[in-house]
This record gives structure tokens, C-alpha cells and sequence, in this order.
């Protein structure tokens, strides 16, 4: 369509005063992790004070946050492993389903998901008491899958829908049993997709806050949740907290624009109208 | 080398029969082309031949073994998907060999049946590109050499040709027939072009709603269609229908005239009209006329110039070329 | 083979299906017992039966009543405007002008940043006199020196900010999506009978847009509450519950009062509301999300 | 033998203050001594509360030593969550209970055992600016609240606001505050504790306290004081901005800080005033306590004890900003007099505060489990006084309406 | 009613020209059809002159008012595109009347001329329908119920029919001609189909990367092609070109001759070949013929049997028949 000039200004005013909306919050967090505790509360404000890594020095070589940070790895990493290990091979029978039951278990799915983290928490922490999965890797990834199972599922479902069930014929007419039509035929095909999906994941375990905040201690304690042990009674180290805040940032940002191709189209979850 | 033979083959999706009862006989080595209007129940009928649906009563037989209820891949039969259905991610190479890998045959055995087909297609120089890297008529090869390794006794083919453009379905119509020719083997092809049908069977199954209206070499069921709907069928333009006295007279309900065999004529003529419309085809002109009795015709002319738009004229047609039909069937 | 293939691919979901019902159900049905009875932790006196005696006790609750409230101010406020920024964005953002693509990767970010990250983010741009609004402020020429969040209603209103900036890109981007399936024909249709760039949008764009926009609404509905941790952050649900939600009321209930009793009834009854609330529509996405159809 | 506990490692759950952050850095002293290790993990005051909470009623032995508030020892003690520390005590000569104040060991105390050693005193004193006092012909701090409201009319200028008060609702924030006038004209929380907790907070007194609150609040407090939390009474403090302020005693370092603060060297420190009913000034006291779950108790309370010694009390006073020690021969301490004893002529900051601890009511909050939810609630209705959008009458209606319900949810009434 | 000009048109998208440079005359009144490959720059042209593109040089006259720089709803056209491109969420009577609703025109006129569209489109039963529920003819329509209602002096077409099948297309080609003699307005309309081209077309304007190859009318376009390429584009099956000496002996490097205008013959001849492959039409067969030099080449016959399969044969023309060409130039 050919704009007019005042169309082209709206158009351009809307979105850059968006972008510094967006923008300006997470612009202060990154200088606010490169000054020191003065600059920090120095006023007026200025964007660009001082700059000393001494805040990123101090949290990398804070035992604690880096044995949070390392859990955090281990625990998005399992996550995917399971929740991939179990979503793929149901969203694959689901995308050969129809009708009601395909249906059906799609709406379950998406109810349990879009229950509040809330109401499992509580069973889930006194479960956890009784058998010992407080505070336990292996206890966040299990509970982590109650949301990234069936993420999982919606979002490779598509992937899945979308391989011509011709191709999955000629594989049996060429003498492909069932399951080696799964593994080598439609879980090559919808790759791309289950490889997006297992960073989504990923992104959903690392940023979890709620059940690694209620289910933790130290031993399995999220990178996330540690940022709130800088945020003492008195004085708040503002400058370890905002470098902190930023390396955690740091992975998802990497994955996130690894895979923005599928991102929005995949977090929608469904979104199709 | 196989021949085919259903007997008493049904399918009903549910409540919906598709094929009520069909029975047919592919004769070995044979171009058999299955034709009919979308939904008739070609594809299905194909599919029950492979194996990929279940019928739901009667026998299929390949080369003389009852295959109702044998898998797929033990049919003796390869499969030509109108979508080609290659395998996105495998090399050339890797979507002709999928199958005899899955039967872990001796990588020597592998390497000799890939590259005959490859020859046999020309499609030396593509083995280990992915399909995407391939041009529409290529796929479509690499879809046939996938079939070729298997050493089918009978090739099926679901429209094979519908996703290419007109210059190259031309083309491979004619590589198909060549095709045919060196191998030798069953063909069964699926198509709804009345063209494709015509031009490349031996054999013409015309199919209408699940049953078979007739079959026959081409000339035959295009020079003696045995019901109304075979003769609009097949023919394009499409045939000219009457009802009425000139049926009657025929000792019909109905008679029917193809456009070519149609003429304006000076005087005289069973019936007269107005010229309603002239499409200009080139050497020839088809001439659309409304009948004084409101029926509208074509006719296939040699040119005539757009000045005729609006006469009227007289029409004429010799009499073997009527085609007449009572109770939807040929009368002869 | 119709039939029999059926049964075959229930063995692919079966498995599934089995360990997440384990995990979802049967909590499900925990926190619903839990709430049935009253449960003292700290003495480890055994469960009382108590009925719905706290769903009764709710009714009367003016700190849970007032939660509710929150929780309507904090997930329609948001979505509102989550929605009307969204579509001028996703508007704006079609047109592909100069220096705009770099926008659409940006956008992705406020929502894969770690939402306990968000509020961080938000708790040192709102630092009286010296956070960045205040920078921001200050370069306008106004000498900003409040806190936002001890206030009531400059408090909620943070949190209602925070979590339109969480949301917004998102829906931007799908919405954008949504419009770029539209055909240009469409548009230039519409131009050729006379249309406005703005007419072409609020004819065209938005109703087209409909059912997605539907289904974002929906969704962003569900997602209004995953703000927990910014409140967390940010405001810890005050001052005097100014911003605390439901689902932030009962976590403070069951552990820091450790009322868990109290907090399952709270939280079963959300959930009840929402669901009578999505269900129909959920119900629906799914339906429509028949996509292989095979 | 020579390091008893070597092996042991000792997990503490505290909170990021000043004490905990101090005993941090020596905590290489005990492992020296003994051979455990000590591994602290800090949080948020309201957040480590949340998790001590959470810690012991699970009867986990994850954590070693918690923090525990005065207020929470009995529900915890009592459910037999931590350990009674006598028998430890007895067993060492060097503890020397006597030495603590009193109302800080009472309030760990029940049914006679000791469930916690305290190490920080927390109370609030006034503080008042002797030179405006005097230029506004007063002589001496107010020593009641009418005093105190009539000395504020006196003493506001329109530039200069009288003083400073929490008003943002909250357990710790304004109930902490206002507790103080509550229990001062005669009312209290509930009727009869421990032995009827019918809520009283619609009572005349109530009442009374709440208008005197917000009067006060509302005509001399510095704008913004409605959301206001100790740290922006400590700002105006420091800066000169007020005439006196009732606030934490412990606060005094960061009050009288010379690089931050424009009055150090000008105040005056003074009990709080007092009602009809005596002076109830703000008390509780944060200690450690033994989890009763934990697998290294001995290990732990030997911690414990080394912790709160007076060697280490005094080490960690004489050394840091932190003044709110809980033994009185700290109190009596040179080193520790010399590094927080001032004294500007108007009474000496030490008396001040150990006068004010002597009046200290172990039950200022009340030890119930519930006290927080209710308390919290009553905060909220106190900030709706204070804008004006309730009566007082009603608030407190309302606020005690809720309450009962609670203590009847948790079966505290019948 | 009014005639569209062109002088001097070009478009540059970037870097790359689409259209050098043009001049072009569509006459008041006539049914013009841009016919040529695809990317030839029809649709950009078309577009150009609806006025969504920008010129990047000459100018556009609709009716005699120089349009270049007026915005497309004010330059009296309508256009018809090949997605139909209906508002999805409206009626059939919402999508015809959204022209003349923003344009808020009184309630009386909408409705008068929906109904008179309706009328001339036979769409009164579907008008409180979506698209969505409209077969894709009906959707056609409705998109030309669209651009009548706004009374343009031309109306544009962009492959209108390309989304339908074979038999609507032959159908709406002739109620599209109906149309046009019932509105008499000026309608350019843009195919690659040289079949629609021919038979639709006053004037066939045959476009090659983006230039003008000839313009004319259909039959004079078939007739006396200006250029191999034309002669390539225009007739089906396509013309066969012959080089070399029987090229040289007419005066010009290549001549070509339509495959209906060679002749199998008994003896003489000026090739002689052998049959490759039978193509039944039906009462015509396409004969591939591989002549001695290799070249193939096609023949229209009357119907063979295809007992002639790889018979030698004699193949003859008429020498009126041939067209000569010399450096890609038609030689008289
Ligand atoms: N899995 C199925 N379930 C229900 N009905 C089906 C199924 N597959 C096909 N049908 C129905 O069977 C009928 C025949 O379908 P089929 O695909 O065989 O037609 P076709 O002749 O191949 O048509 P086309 O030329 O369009 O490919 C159609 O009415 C179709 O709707
Ligand atoms: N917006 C654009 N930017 C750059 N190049 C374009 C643009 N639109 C068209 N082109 C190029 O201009 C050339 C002509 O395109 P156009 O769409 O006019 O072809 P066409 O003749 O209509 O082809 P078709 O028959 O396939 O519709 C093509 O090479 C195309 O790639
Ligand atoms: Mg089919
Ligand atoms: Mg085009």
C-alpha cells in the first residue's frame, strides 16, 4: 500500500515510542549493572555514569549464584529431556487422530495448562515433603512438566499435522513399520519444529520462578530465584542485582533469537483463530 | 508382471459408501487409467489396490494371490502420489533407496538398483540432492525411480502429473508412455483429465460415484459411449445433448452430438439458432448457438469470423453420429 | 485400516497420557481435599474435616474479596491495553518501514526474559529519583521524585504497565502475523473502493483479525496472572494489597501464613471462576486446532 | 578433642542483616574452634521469615539454625519444631543468661524452656532536635502523647513539618508504629491473651488510638507519610527535616551517619511517650534458633552459643554500625560505648535505649500464628483511616470483623 | 467508458526494470487482453494503471485526464483480482456495497445498485451470504459484482480465472464476455493462458519481458504472429519451428508452421520422419513425429489408429502456411 506522509508519521511514531518504552527498562538494567552502589543512587539519574564490571566480577564469583546458575542449566536441560521424550511420541499418535478424541485430549491438555501454577504448588510441596523431592533437581523437572508436556504437545502437534500423510504411506508402502515411520520419516520431517519446542522449553524451565521459589533451598535452587538474595531488608546491592539479572537474561536471549523464526508462531500455543 | 482383479470390492467410510460393489480386471501389463470426476472414488480404490485402506468386503487379487488383507509392502505393488510424497529430508539417492534399506538388502544390491533407475530416468546427475533442489518434473522421476527399485509387478499412479505446469505434463505423459513401453509392467494410473485418460491408457475405466460406466480402449469409449455420462465425459469440448422428438425418433430418451461432428449449414439443417458467441481457438472456431428451443450447443467449426456474431443459422449433423441412449444406456 | 490404526497410535499417547494425568490430576484432586479439612502444619495435629467451611469463610473475606478485585483490574486492565497497542503495532509494523524489521526481533523480548527478571527491571527503572524514569523524566525537563510503589494506586498501576510491556509484543507479533496472512489484494481492493489507510485497517484488518484476536484475548487472560513473580519483585502484593492478586493472596496465605487449607479453597475457587470463564473457548481453540485432519 | 565437629557442616537460614552479615564474615572463627562449617543462606526479611516457616513446619533437616522472630517462638516451640536449648546452656558456664535482657530471653521462653538465643534487640526510642525544642519554648522531650501532639503544634512551621511516622500498611511497617498508642490508651489486640482472643480492635480505645494516629499523621507527619516506611523516616530525620520521630532504635547509626546525615551532633535521644495506659514502646527481638528436625544439634547450638557470646556480641558492636545487642554487659561495653555512645547533652543514646528496653512487653506482638495475617489486615485498615476513607468506627469495625474470622478459621476462638 | 493510454511507461522495482519503456493504447470500449509468460510484467502493468504501483516515468491517461498521479479510487476504474480478494467477514452484499458505503452514498443508491449488480450477476440468492460459503464461480462473481457497483469506465482483470477448474473457466469465460457486450465499458484483462487470450479478446496484446511483442486482434495475432515468440506463445499444441536450409530458401533464418496445417502424406513431402508416440484426442490425433535430422516435431491429424506407431511417414504443408522469420522479425 502507498502511505501518505501523515499515515507514514503515525506509523513510525507509533512503533519507535514503543520501542523505547520497550527498550528503556532493560537499557537502565544493563548500565545500572555497570556502575558502582554511588552511581547507582546518584541523583539526578544519568544512563551512563561509570562503567566497572566489578558488579559482574562480584556475582561470577559468588558461589551461590553460579551453583544456581548451573542448576538452572541442569534442570531447563531435563526438562526438555522429558518433556520431549514423552509430548513427541503422543503428538505424533494426536496428529493421526481425529475428530472428538484428538480433540478431547487437546482441550484436557490445554486446560491443565492453563490452570494457575498456584494450585500445584500446594500438593506438589507436601508431596514433595513426605518423599523427599524438596529441594531436588529431579522434583522441578517433574513439576516443570506438568506445563511443558503439554506446551510440547501444542506446538508439535502442527509440525506434525503439517507432513503430507502421503509421504508417511509411501514410507509403508516401502516397508516402513509404524514406529520406524515415526522415527525415521516424521521425527526427521518435523525436526526443525520439536528442535524449537525443546528450546522453548528450555526458555519456560529457565525462567520458571514459582515452583523453584516454594520447592527449593539451595541445593536446587534456580538462577532466577537467586537474584532475590541480592534483594536484602537494607540496602539492596541494586548493581550485583541488575548484573545478575542480566547473565541470567543472557541464555534466553541467544535461544530466543535462535529460534524467533518459530517463536511467535509456537509460544501462541494455538493461536490460530 | 502382475495382473489385477477386484471382485465384489466395497468401501464405506463410516456411513458413507464410497464404492458399493466393483469389480475389475487389470489385464497384465496393461495402461489401465482410471477416470472420473473428482470424488468418484478413484483415489480409494487405488489406495484399497495398495493396501492403504482396508476394504470393507470383496477380494483384491495381484498376479493371481488374494493380497485383502496382505501389508503394503508385500503387495508387490509401488505406489506414484500425486503430491510425489518424497521424503523432504533424504537425498535423491537415499528417497530411491528408503525401502531396500528398510529390508537391509546387501549395500551392493542397493547400489545396482539405484543406479539402474537413475539411468533408466536420467537422474544420475541429481543423487544427492535433497528434493527441494529439484525441479517439478524431476521429483516427479524420483518418485517413479522410488517405485522402480521395488521391481513392482503393478505401478499405481494418483494423478501423477495434476501438480505440474501444462508444458510439462505434456512432456511427461510422453516419458510415462516410454516408460510403460521399456518396463513392461502393470500400470494403473489415476487421473480426472479426460485428456491424460484418452491420450495415454490402453485401457479407459470410467468411473462415476463409486461404480464403473464403462471400460474399454479410448477410441472405443470415445466412439461408443455406453451412457450419457461416459459421452460428457469424455470429449472436450463437451458433447451435445438433445431430448425430445429427435431422440424419440431414434428410438431414445436421449441423443447426443459431438461439437466436431456438428456443421452450420446453408440451408436445411435439423435445427436452426442464433449465433450466440464465437471463441476464436485459431484454426478453428467454436461456435456457441442458442437453439430456437432455448437449448444452447457448440460446435467445433473451422474459423469463422467474428462478423457471424448474432446470425442466425442452420445446423446440421450426419447421422452416424448420433449417439443415443435410453434409461442411460447406449441404444444401438 | 482405518480402525485398527487407531488403536495403534493410542499406544504412542497412552504413555503420555498416564504419567500426565499422574502429574496434573491427582494434584488437582489434592488441592482439592486439602481444602476440605483444616490443616495445621506447624503443630502436626492430623487433618479436621471442615466441609466448605472455607469457602464459606471466604465470602466474608474483605482481604480475599479485595484480591478479586485486583485480579479482575489485573488481567483486564493489561489485556486491554495489551490488545489496543498490540493492533496499532501490528498495524504499524506491516507497512515494513525503514528501520522497523529490527523491531520484530526485539519484540520477542520482553517475552522470553525471566518474568522475576522483568521485575527487577522494572523495580530499578521505578527507583525514586534516581531509577531510569526518572532519567527519562528528568531529559524531558520534569524532576521526577516519587515512589511509584508505595502508593496504592501508582503501585497497581506499575504493575499494570509491567505487565502490558510483558504482554504487548507478544501480541503484537501474533497479530502480526495474523495480518500479514491477509492478502495484499484485499487491501488494495479496499483502496480502490475508496478506503483510507485507516479505513482499510478498521474494515479489513480488525475484523479479519477476529477470531485471533479472540484467541489471544483468551490466552492472555490465562497468562495475566504469570506476572506472580513481577509482583513478587516488584511490589510483594502491597501496599495494603493494592496489587495482590488472588493466586498471590493464597501463595502468602499458604506459605507465609501457612494456612494451606485456606489457600487450596482460594485457589481452587479461581480456578473454578476461570474455567467457567475459558473453558468454552479452550474448548474451542482446540477444536479449531484440527490442523492434520488425517 | 581438639575439633569436635570437624565434617559437619551447618546450613543457617537468616536473613540479610546487618548481625547475620557480620557473623557471616566470622564464622571462620567457629569452624576454626571447631572444625563445622557454616553456610549461610540469606534472604529478604519478610522472605527468610517465610521460609523459616515453611522449613520447620515440613520438619525438615535441611537447615541447622533458623531465625525466628519473638513473635513466632511459641507457635514453633510449641509444636515442637525447635529445640529447647537448656540443657546446652546449663552445660555451659559462658552463656550467662542473666547477662541478656531480660524481656529478650522472656520472649523466647515458653512453659520455662528456652527455644532461642536472641542477638538483636529491636525497639524504638525518640529522637528529638533539642535546638528547635528550645527556640519553641519547650523544655524536653514530650513524655506523653497529648504532650507530644500539643508539642507538634508548637513546634510545625509551614516550612517545617513536626515529624515523621510509618504509614504504610504493614505488620512490620505501620502496626509495628502504631501498637505502641494502641496498647497505650488501655487497648489491645484481643481481650484477654493467652486466654480469650476475641478481637478488641473496635473498642473506644482502639478507636481512640487509630484517630490519635492519624491526626497526628495527617497534621504533622511529612507528606507522603501515608506509604511511608522506616527508610523515609530515617531520610527526613537525617535531613533535618523534622523535629522529632519516634523510630527504631537500631537506626540511630544510619540516623547520626556524619556523611549522610545534617544532624548529627544536634539530637537529643529520649524514651518514646506514653499513654494513659504507660508507655508501650515497640519491642521484639530476632534470635536464633536449633531446628528440631536438624541432624547436628550439638554442633548447632554449640554455633549458637559462640554466636551470641559475649565475646563475639562484642566484637561484631565494638566493629560495625549494628547497636542492638542483647547482652548488658555489651551495653556497659568501652569499646562499644565509644563507637555508639552518644551523647550530645540531651540525654545519652545508650541510656536511652536500654531505659526503653526496660519498659519492653515480650507480648507487644502477640505470639500467635495468626498474628501476621491479622495484623496485616488491621494495617490496611489504618491506611484507609489515615486517607479518609473510612471513619476510624468503621475501619476497625471491619478490620475486627476480619480478624475474628481468621482466629476462628485457625480455631483460635469458638 | 473510457479509453486508457500509456506513453512512455516504465517501472523500476529497485534495480531491476520491469518495464522499459511502454506506449500503449486501449481503445473506449474494447475487451483488451494482456496476454504473455509468466513475469512478463502484466500484473505490473495492470497495476500501474489502477494506479498501485507507482509509474517510475511517463504517464498514464484514463479517458483522456492525465491519472498518473491520482489516487485509485479516483481515477474511474474497478479491478477484479485473480484471489477475488473478498472481505472474508462480510456478506456478499457488504463486499459489493463496501465502495459505496465508505463513500456514503444514500441507502436508497447502495441498494439500487447491489440489487441491479446482483441482477446482471445472478447473485440475489447468495447476497446474505459470507464468501466463504460460495462456490468459487459465485466468489468470482461477487468480485465483479464489486467493481460494477462503482460504474468504472474500465474494468481491470488480473487471471480472474486461474483459481477455477477447467469447465467453469470455459463457463465464466462466456459470462464474462456476456458482460462485457451487456456493460460496453473498456476491460483490460490480464492471462498467460493464450487459450483465454484468443477466445476472450477485441485486442490481444502479446507481452514479453516487459515489452510489447504485438498487439492486435486475436485472429490477425494467429494469422500473421510479428515474431517466433509470438508464434510460440499463441496456438495450441504449439507451432513447430524448422531452421536451416528450408528456412534459407524463404528468405529468412527460421520458419514455423502450426501443427494443424501439416499434413501426413503418401508420397513427396517436404520431411520425412518417423511416429514416436499417437495422441488420441478422440476425432483427432496429435502425431509426434521424429524427423530425420532428430528434430520432433507435431502434427494435427484427423484420427489415426495406433496401428501407425513407428511408421515412417511423409509429412507435407502448404507454402501459404509457413511463417518466415528473419532476425527474430516476421518477413512478409
Ligand atoms: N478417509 C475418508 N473418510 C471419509 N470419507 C472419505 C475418506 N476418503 C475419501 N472419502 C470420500 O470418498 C469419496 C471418494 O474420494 P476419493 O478421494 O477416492 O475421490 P477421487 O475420485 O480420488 O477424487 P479426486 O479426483 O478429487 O482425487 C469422496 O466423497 C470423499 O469425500
Ligand atoms: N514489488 C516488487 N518488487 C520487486 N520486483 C517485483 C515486484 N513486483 C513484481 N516484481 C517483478 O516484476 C516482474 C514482473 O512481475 P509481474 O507480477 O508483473 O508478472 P506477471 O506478468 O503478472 O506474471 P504472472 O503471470 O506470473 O502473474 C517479475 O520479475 C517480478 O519478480
Ligand atoms: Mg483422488
Ligand atoms: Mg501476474
Amino acid at each position: 500500500m502507498i502511505l501518505s506522509r501523515r499515515e507514514k508519521f503515525v506509523c513510525y511514531a507509533v512503533t519507535y515510542l514503543f520501542a523505547l518504552f520497550l527498550l528503556a527498562p532493560i537499557v537502565w538494567m544493563l548500565s545500572t549493572s555497570f556502575k558502582g552502589q554511588l552511581a547507582i543512587f546518584q541523583k539526578p539519574p544519568s544512563l551512563f555514569t561509570e562503567f566497572t564490571f566489578q558488579n559482574y566480577a562480584a556475582v561470577l564469583s559468588d558461589p551461590q549464584f553460579l551453583h544456581a546458575f548451573w542448576n538452572s542449566v541442569l534442570i531447563s536441560s531435563g526438562t526438555v529431556v522429558v518433556s520431549v521424550a514423552l509430548a513427541v511420541p503422543a503428538a505424533y499418535g494426536l496428529s493421526h487422530l481425529t475428530g472428538g478424541r484428538r480433540a478431547g485430549f487437546l482441550s484436557w491438555v490445554l486446560l491443565v495448562r492453563a490452570a494457575p501454577g498456584m494450585i500445584y504448588v500446594l500438593p506438589y510441596y507436601l508431596a514433595y515433603s513426605q518423599i523427599g523431592l524438596i529441594d531436588t533437581r529431579i522434583g522441578l523437572i517433574l513439576i516443570n512438566s506438568v506445563f511443558t508436556i503439554p506446551l510440547a504437545i501444542w506446538i508439535v502437534i502442527p509440525f506434525f499435522d503439517a507432513i503430507p500423510h502421503e509421504i508417511e504411506e509411501a514410507a509403508i508402502i516401502d516397508g516402513a513399520t509404524r514406529f520406524q515411520t515415526m522415527t525415521r520419516i516424521a521425527i526427521p520431517l518435523a525436526a526443525p519444529g520439536i528442535a524449537s519446542t525443546a528450546i522453548l522449553i528450555f526458555i519456560f524451565a529457565w525462567n520458571e520462578f514459582l515452583f523453584a521459589l516454594t520447592l527449593t533451598r539451595f541445593e536446587a535452587r534456580t538462577a532466577a530465584v537467586s537474584i532475590l538474595s541480592y534483594m536484602a531488608y537494607e540496602g539492596t546491592e541494586w548493581g550485583k542485582v541488575a548484573a545478575a539479572g542480566a547473565l541470567i537474561l543472557l541464555p534466553v536471549l541467544c535461544f530466543s533469537i535462535l529460534i524467533r523464526k518459530y517463536l511467535v508462531q509456537t509460544t501462541a500455543g494455538g493461536v490460530k483463530g | 508382471m502382475a495382473e489385477v482383479s477386484l471382485a465384489d470390492t466395497r468401501k464405506v467410510f463410516g456411513t458413507h459408501t464410497v464404492i458399493p460393489e466393483l469389480s475389475l480386471s487389470v489385464p497384465d501389463g496393461s495402461f489401465t487409467v482410471l477416470v472420473g470426476p473428482s470424488g468418484c472414488g478413484k483415489s480409494t480404490l487405488l489406495r484399497m489396490i495398495a493396501g492403504l485402506e482396508t476394504t470393507s468386503g470383496g477380494r483384491i487379487e495381484i498376479g493371481g494371490r488374494d493380497v485383502t488383507a496382505v501389508t503394503p509392502s508385500q503387495r508387490g505393488i509401488a505406489m506414484v502420489f500425486q503430491s510425489y510424497a518424497l521424503y523432504p529430508h533424504m537425498s535423491v539417492r537415499d528417497n530411491i533407496s528408503f525401502g531396500l534399506r528398510l529390508a537391509r538388502r546387501p549395500a551392493a544390491e542397493i547400489d545396482g538398483k539405484v543406479r539402474r533407475a537413475a539411468e533408466i530416468l536420467q537422474l544420475e546427475p541429481y543423487l544427492d540432492r535433497k528434493p527441494a533442489a529439484l525441479s517439478g518434473g524431476q521429483r516427479q522421476r524420483v518418485a517413479i525411480g522410488r517405485a522402480i527399485v521395488r521391481d513392482p509387478g503393478v505401478f499405481l499412479f494418483d494423478e501423477p502429473l495434476s501438480n505440474l505446469d501444462a508444458a510439462l505434463r505434456g512432456q511427461m505423459r510422453i516419458e510415462l508412455l516410454d516408460l510403460h513401453r521399456r518396463l513392461g509392467s502393470t500400470m494403473i494410473y489415476v487421473t480426472h483429465d479426460q485428456v491424460e485418460a484418452m491420450t495415454m491408457a490402453d485401457k479407459i475405466v470410467v468411473m462415476n460415484a463409486g461404480r464403473i460406466e464403462q471400460a474399454g480402449s479410448p477410441l472405443d469409449v470415445f466412439d461408443r459411449p455406453q451412457s450419457p455420462f461416459v459421452a460428457g465425459f469424455i470429449g472436450s469440448p463437451r458433447i451435445n445433448f438433445f431430448k425430445g422428438g429427435i431422440a424419440e425418433s431414434r428410438g431414445g430418451d436421449m441423443v447426443a452430438v459431438r461439437p466436431e461432428h456438428l456443421r452450420i449449414v446453408e440451408t436445411g439443417g435439423r435445427w436452426r439458432g442464433r449465433i450466440r458467441l464465437l471463441e476464436q481457438l485459431g484454426t478453428d472456431t467454436l461456435v456457441h448457438v442458442t437453439l430456437t428451443d432455448g437449448d444452447e450447443i457448440v460446435i467445433r467449426a473451422p474459423r469463422m469470423g467474428p462478423e457471424l456474431q448474432d446470425a442466425q443459422v442452420a445446423i446440421d449433423c450426419d447421422d452416424r453420429h448420433f449417439h443415443v441412449f435410453c434409461d442411460g444406456q447406449r441404444v444401438d | 485400516m482405518h480402525s485398527s490404526r487407531l488403536r495403534g497410535y493410542g499406544l504412542y499417547i497412552l504413555p503420555t497420557f498416564l504419567v500426565l494425568a499422574t502429574i496434573t490430576i491427582v494434584p488437582l484432586f489434592v488441592t482439592f481435599t486439602v481444602s476440605l479439612f483444616l490443616i495445621d502444619v506447624t503443630s502436626g495435629l492430623p487433618p479436621v474435616w471442615q466441609g466448605f467451611y472455607n469457602y464459606v469463610s471466604l465470602l466474608s473475606d474483605s482481604r480475599f474479596l479485595n484480591s478479586l478485585v485486583v485480579t479482575a483490574e489485573l488481567i483486564f486492565i493489561p489485556v486491554a491495553l495489551q490488545l489496543l497497542f498490540g493492533l496499532a503495532l501490528a498495524i504499524c509494523l506491516r507497512e515494513r518501514l525503514a528501520g522497523t524489521r529490527w523491531m520484530r526481533i526485539l519484540f520477542l523480548l520482553p517475552a522470553v526474559i525471566p518474568p522475576a527478571v522483568s521485575g527487577l527491571v522494572w523495580k530499578l527503572f521505578v527507583i525514586p529519583g534516581a531509577g531510569g524514569l526518572a532519567w527519562l523524566s528528568g531529559l524531558l525537563g520534569i524532576d521526577l521524585d516519587i515512589d511509584l510503589l508505595s502508593m496504592p494506586a501508582t503501585a497497581l498501576a506499575t504493575v499494570v504497565v509491567a505487565s502490558t510491556w510483558v504482554g504487548t509484543p507478544f501480541v503484537a507479533l501474533i497479530l502480526l502475523s495474523g495480518i500479514e496472512t491477509i492478502g495484499k489484494d484485499q487491501y488494495e481492493s479496499a483502496t480502490l473502493d475508496g478506503a483510507t489507510w485507516w479505513q482499510t485497517h478498521r474494515y479489513i484488518s480488525i475484523p479479519t483479525l477476529a477470531p485471533i484476536i479472540r484467541t489471544v484475548v483468551v490466552f492472555r487472560i490465562l497468562e495475566a496472572l504469570a506476572i506472580f513473580p513481577i509482583i513478587f519483585v516488584l511490589t510483594g502484593g502491597g501496599p495494603a494489597g493494592a496489587t495482590e492478586p488472588v493466586n498471590f493472596y493464597a501463595y502468602v496465605t499458604g506459605f507465609d501464613y501457612l494456612q494451606i487449607d485456606y489457600a487450596a479453597s482460594m485457589i481452587v475457587l479461581f480456578f473454578l471462576a476461570m474455567m467457567a470463564f475459558c473453558s468454552p473457548f479452550l474448548v474451542q481453540i482446540a477444536r479449531s486446532a484440527e490442523g492434520g485432519a488425517r | 578433642q581438639d575439633k569436635p565437629y570437624e565434617g559437619v557442616t551447618l546450613r543457617v537460614l537468616g536473613t540479610q542483616q546487618p548481625w547475620e552479615t557480620e557473623l557471616q564474615k566470622r564464622a571462620d572463627q567457629f569452624t576454626e574452634a571447631t572444625g563445622a562449617k557454616v553456610v549461610f543462606d540469606l534472604y529478604s526479611l519478610t522472605q527468610g521469615i517465610q521460609k523459616v516457616t515453611v522449613e520447620l513446619s515440613s520438619r525438615s533437616p535441611a537447615y541447622d539454625l533458623v531465625f525466628v522472630e519473638a513473635s513466632d517462638v511459641v507457635r514453633f516451640g510449641g509444636g515442637g519444631l525447635l529445640e529447647p536449648l537448656d540443657d546446652a546452656i546449663a552445660a555451659d558456664p559462658d552463656v550467662d543468661l542473666a547477662d541478656f535482657l531480660p524481656a529478650t530471653i522472656d520472649a523466647n521462653r515458653i512453659d520455662g524452656k528456652l527455644y532461642a538465643l536472641p542477638h538483636f534487640a529491636a525497639t524504638q526510642m525518640l529522637y528529638w532536635r533539642p535546638d528547635l525544642f528550645q527556640a519553641a519554648g519547650i523544655d524536653g522531650p514530650p513524655k506523653t502523647f497529648s504532650e507530644m501532639m500539643d508539642d507538634c503544634a508548637k513546634l510545625q512551621t509551614p516550612e517545617m513539618k513536626c515529624t515523621a511516622m510509618r504509614g504504610k500498611p504493614s505488620t512490620s511497617e505501620n502496626i509495628w508504629y502504631w501498637t505502641q498508642f494502641l496498647l497505650g490508651f488501655g487497648g489491645s489486640f484481643v481481650k484477654d491473651y493467652p486466654d480469650d482472643l476475641t478481637p478488641t480492635l473496635d473498642s473506644p480505645e482502639a478507636v481512640e488510638a487509630a484517630k490519635f494516629y492519624a491526626k497526628l499523621l495527617t497534621d504533622y507527619g511529612i507528606p507522603g507519610s501515608v506509604s511511608a516506611s522506616y527508610d523515609e523516616v530515617v531520610i527526613a530525620m537525617q535531613q533535618g527535616d523534622i523535629a522529632m520521630a519516634i523510630e527504631g532504635a537500631p537506626l540511630a547509626g544510619r540516623i547520626l551517619d556524619p556523611k549522610l546525615s545534617k544532624v548529627s551532633g544536634k539530637l537529643g535521644f529520649a524514651v518514646p511517650p506514653g499513654g494513659p495506659a504507660g508507655t508501650f514502646a515497640p519491642f521484639t527481638s530476632q534470635a536464633y534458633a536449633v531446628n528440631a528436625a536438624s541432624k547436628n544439634k550439638q554442633a548447632a547450638e554449640a554455633f549458637l552459643i559462640w554466636a551470641t557470646s559475649k565475646k563475639t556480641m562484642q566484637d561484631i558492636a565494638a566493629n560495625s554500625s549494628f547497636v542492638a545487642v542483647t547482652r548488658n554487659s555489651v551495653w556497659n561495653d568501652p569499646a562499644f560505648i565509644k563507637a555508639h555512645g552518644y551523647d550530645f547533652g540531651h540525654g545519652s543514646f545508650t541510656d536511652a535505649y536500654r531505659d526503653t528496653l526496660a519498659t519492653a512487653d515480650p507480648h507487644y506482638r502477640l505470639p500467635i500464628a495468626e498474628f501476621r495475617p491479622a495484623a496485616d489486615r488491621v494495617g490496611a485498615a489504618l491506611q484507609e483511616i489515615v486517607t479518609g476513607q473510612r471513619s476510624a468506627e468503621d475501619a476497625l469495625a471491619a478490620a475486627n470483623s476480619d480478624v475474628e474470622r481468621i482466629f476462628r478459621r485457625a480455631r483460635l476462638l469458638r
